[in-house]
């Protein structure tokens, strides 16, 4: 049975138990992701405060706010409720090295050795690597996140 | 037939031609293959055809006229009278494509090319005021094409809604088609909720106001005797990988005057008549829309793979299927927290069964079957909208074949329960 | 690279490698196949590659979460890769097609579905006043689509024409490639007369008016060393059947940029982002292009084909071929009453051998080789306006591959001598 | 040797010496046929006499006179030269006898047992059908023959 090896009980209780779930405002820009193999949806929120007073948006800002909305499987919905509390307060340019340390784990075909104080509770994910098609579904509202904080900056400079 | 004409299959000598259903899968599960609908498996004597082929009578057919050109030509020409002949067609009315959505494609884009063709080509002519039918549980190769066509040609894309139970809503059949409607377009039977759709209604309706009609024979002609003369449709698509054969082989049949009068699709070699550098003609069909080199070895195996499939007898193989959905339908019904998608009754039905399980999404659900060898598709199945009708984002679907057996029925339902258990939504 | 670097092939190891090729046929006569340009021959591996998926891995690609699905889409994707390495190019740049003629027909139509678009396409639309640009030498099927999209689009097909010699006549190279081309198409290798064209030369000029270039490489990429990064091109077009593939398969390589914005030809499933009813999203290249379950064994064939090329050494292919053409045009040009059509001499040519025989219609001389087990082709090679420039109705074309050697050679120029005997044209 | 068996003396003999080559007036059609895959081509002209005085053309109509120009290998232009010594002469209802046998012959691959009574020379042919890539080269003459009767009854009715 791999089967437990991939559900390990953090995502199986981030799923249960959702965090931050559901769309609140403030927010500078709003993601909406589609799996076109499975229909699956996220609608991502994420709000951001300059660096420092009078500053622009930029990856010095702060995610003061990440909500979602979305339906999906376990990989998906308890991935985006994983990201919510990595993400919210820390800078866009520690989100994006957190992003890229996600996106890398889930590209090691199960053999990742995921650091446990970059990803905290998403080191759960390794064991999705080694399934392909569910990689997407991890990696769904993370996507999303990082399309959301780009419309924010375009916003910005517009 | 009667029932002792027909006499059951053998599905362990069947299952002995097909060498995958002898692997096993993750920790050394025996594989229980449940997605015929996406694919078939292909059985010894269509994979010995096309490697005979290629080792014995290899050349570019129609194209030469040394021995091996001769040899591939005739293997090609007497594979597409074999599969005409699967579903009671002429080999002229026969045309191989690479899938049944290039067949799809070729017929569409035909009907655009006919409105800068020089030739008068009405019947193939749509434009703004011009309607196409198609339904709401059309896979999206019989929907995205009809789609392009309009924005290509500004004609209306108008469908049939689906009810409730997954069957066609043909209340309004008469207002949907009608006067100005130029093709309708829908699937034989559904991909999804296997429903088995209602052909001559629709095409009784489609012969009063002229409308031509394609039938997207994917799921039929694999399952079920098909034969052209008594449809009377003009088009049948419908692809090899899902009926025993190769992949990269389709067939469009068309009624042989229609073929005749359409212009080409693909353009190229082999489909010609003759070419200056200003203007070409076209060659007679099938050959005006097989431009290139064809699949040949392909067809070849598709013809093996007909001659399977008569052996073992097409009434044989859809009483087979009849039998693993019936039974499919009880087990997996009766699974508290499972809801069967689609009719719950195995009548005007073919053999893929979609379902829901409560608190379990498709791709969990999916997951917990896989890591017990059992193979069913999750998602959408190319049939968006239709779940969009059905308010639901995905389902679980298992489909069957002739190599399928009752256990293979059980183990799904079994799977089923142990996801429920995995998953803690029922004890 | 070193002529000692390099080393001779080992023939004869090759040809063990060939099934068909220790075939016989008319009396009892052994097989010399001269026909690859039409058709190569496959070798064991290919073979064996391709019933290994079949036998193990099968499942429809990008479409299921079942471990053969996955296993199914890796030895697809991978098998892309390894294509597209073998070209030099990025695997997210190559498209699956069933052969060369639909990779033309793709780029064709996208670019008459670019003007019923709604975004701005401006690359790829064409309209009156826009010009494409051909050559004179071109096969059927990269002349025909674009006199096909001229016809959709009223814009206007020019071509270069053609030396007596067979090679490109470039003195009007910047009159005919100007502010209007929005694209040029031309052969990399001449299927007829075996000129390589000057590849550098049109598409510098094509540059500086901004003009696409589309390369049909369906004679090159299987016989000499090709890499897309060095050539400058935007499209390039071959077929997996000519280079030891499978049939049924295709490449179309094109740059990122490009495909990113190109608009869809066939649609159906798994080229989809979203679809609804009423309109539908696109997924990103290379699925856009991939409508359909797709021929993912073919394309793990064609892979182990660029393994089995890449493990020769397309740089020993090239010269092996090239000592091929040297000796038959050597050979047979030095028969009284054969006359070469195309460069006499083997610079800046392949290995298609074209000829013509006094007093002996390519027809009848195609019968007596082919009595002999001399197996080459006769006609116009899909390449009429070519013939009809050149003054001839036909011609006969030997064409060499890996597996030809200079035995093959001699039993041609022999063959040739006792159709003259035959015919009493020549003592 | 199976090349004597397809190129027989007659054939040979029709190749180098064509009857009735070039074409002539009066006549009542002409028809141009092309074999695609070669590019060979003939064009054929008939001249038609009606059965009696002032009747139509139809089935008893006399063929006249049948004349042709082409390039083509030995099978096409022989089989056309046999076709005008064979259809001088005989009415149309005959001569798509005549063509039906042919049509027959070649289809027979090579196991046909052709009424030299029907088809004198044409019999020769016998060893083409054997050979699929050649019928047509054999039939192309044929082909515009029935063609260019058919436009003659054609012009006729108009
Ligand atoms: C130069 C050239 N272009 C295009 C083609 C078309 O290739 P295919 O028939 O495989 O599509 C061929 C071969 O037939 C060719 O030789
Ligand atoms: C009902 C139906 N139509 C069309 C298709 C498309 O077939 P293919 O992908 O082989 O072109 C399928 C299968 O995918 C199908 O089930």
């Amino acid at each position: 049975m791999q089967l437990d090896a991939m559900y390990q009980e953090i995502i199986l209780d981030h799923y249960r138990n959702p965090h931050h779930k559901g769309l609140r405002d403030p927010h500078d820009a709003e993601a909406h992701h589609i799996n076109p193999t499975c229909g699956d949806e996220v609608t991502l929120r994420v709000a951001l405060t300059p660096a420092s007073e009078g500053a622009g948006l930029d990856d010095e800002a702060t995610v003061s706010d990440v909500s979602y909305e979305g339906m999906g499987c376990s990989i998906s919905q308890a991935s985006t409720s994983v990201l919510t509390d990595l993400l919210i307060g820390k800078s866009v340019a520690e989100g994006m090295r957190t992003l890229e340390a996600f996106t890398e784990l889930m590209q090691s075909k199960g053999k990742g050795e995921p650091d446990e104080d970059v990803l905290e509770d998403a080191v759960a994910f390794v064991g999705v690597s080694k399934y392909p098609a569910r990689i997407k579904c991890a990696l769904l509202g993370w996507m999303a996140w990082k399309d959301a904080v780009s419309q924010s900056f375009e916003k910005e400079g517009a | 037939m009667s029932e002792r004409e027909l006499g059951p299959l053998d599905v362990a000598a069947i299952r002995e031609d097909f060498p995958i259903l002898s692997r096993t899968v993750r920790d050394e599960r025996p594989l229980v293959y449940l997605d015929s609908g996406a694919t078939s498996q292909k059985p010894r004597q269509v994979l010995d055809a096309e490697r005979e082929f290629y080792e014995r009578h290899n050349a570019a057919v129609h194209r030469g006229a040394h021995q091996l050109a001769e040899e591939a030509t005739d293997a090609y020409e007497s594979a597409r009278e074999t599969i005409a002949s699967f579903i009671g067609a002429d080999s002229d009315e026969v045309v191989f494509t690479k899938n049944a959505t290039e067949a799809v494609n070729l017929v569409a884009y035909a009907m655009s090319n006919a409105a800068t063709a020089e030739d008068d080509l009405r019947r193939f002519q749509v434009g703004p005021g011009d309607e196409i039918v198609v339904t709401e549980m059309e896979h999206h190769a019989n929907l995205v094409p009809w789609q392009q066509l309009c924005q290509r040609t500004g004609a209306t894309l108008r469908w049939f809604s689906v009810t409730d139970e997954g069957r066609l809503d043909l209340s309004d059949l008469n207002e949907l088609v009608n006067e100005r409607t130029k093709l309708v377009a829908f699937a034989h039977q559904s991909n999804v909720v296997g429903t088995v759709n209602p052909v001559d209604t629709i095409t009784a309706r489609a012969r009063e106001v002229g409308a031509l009609v394609l039938l997207d024979a994917c799921q039929s002609v694999p399952h079920m005797p098909v034969d052209v003369a008594a449809l009377d449709v003009d088009f049948l698509a419908f692809s090899g990988h899902k009926m025993l054969g190769p992949n990269g082989i389709g067939v469009l049949w068309g009624r042989r005057e229609l073929l005749a009068a359409m212009p080409p699709f693909i353009s190229g070699g082999s489909m010609i008549g003759v070419v200056h550098m200003t203007h070409s003609t076209w060659a007679d069909a099938p050959q005006r829309f097989e431009a290139g080199v064809p699949m040949a070895p392909q067809a070849v195996g598709l013809a093996a793979a007909c001659d399977y499939l008569s052996k073992v007898g097409m009434d044989r193989v859809a009483a087979h299927e009849h039998e693993l959905t019936e039974y499919a339908l009880k087990l997996v019904g009766a699974i508290e927290g499972v809801r069967i998608v689609g009719p719950t009754e195995a009548v005007d039905r073919g053999g893929a069964v979609s379902f829901v399980v409560e608190d379990i999404h498709p791709h969990d659900l999916g997951q917990v079957l896989d890591d017990r060898g059992v193979e069913v598709r999750v998602g959408h199945h190319c049939a968006w909208p239709l779940h969009r009708k059905l308010g639901i984002v995905a389902t679980t679907r298992a489909s069957f074949y002739l190599y399928n057996t009752l256990e293979d029925v059980e183990a799904l339902a079994e799977a089923i329960r142990a996801a429920q258990r995995f998953f803690g939504t029922r004890a």
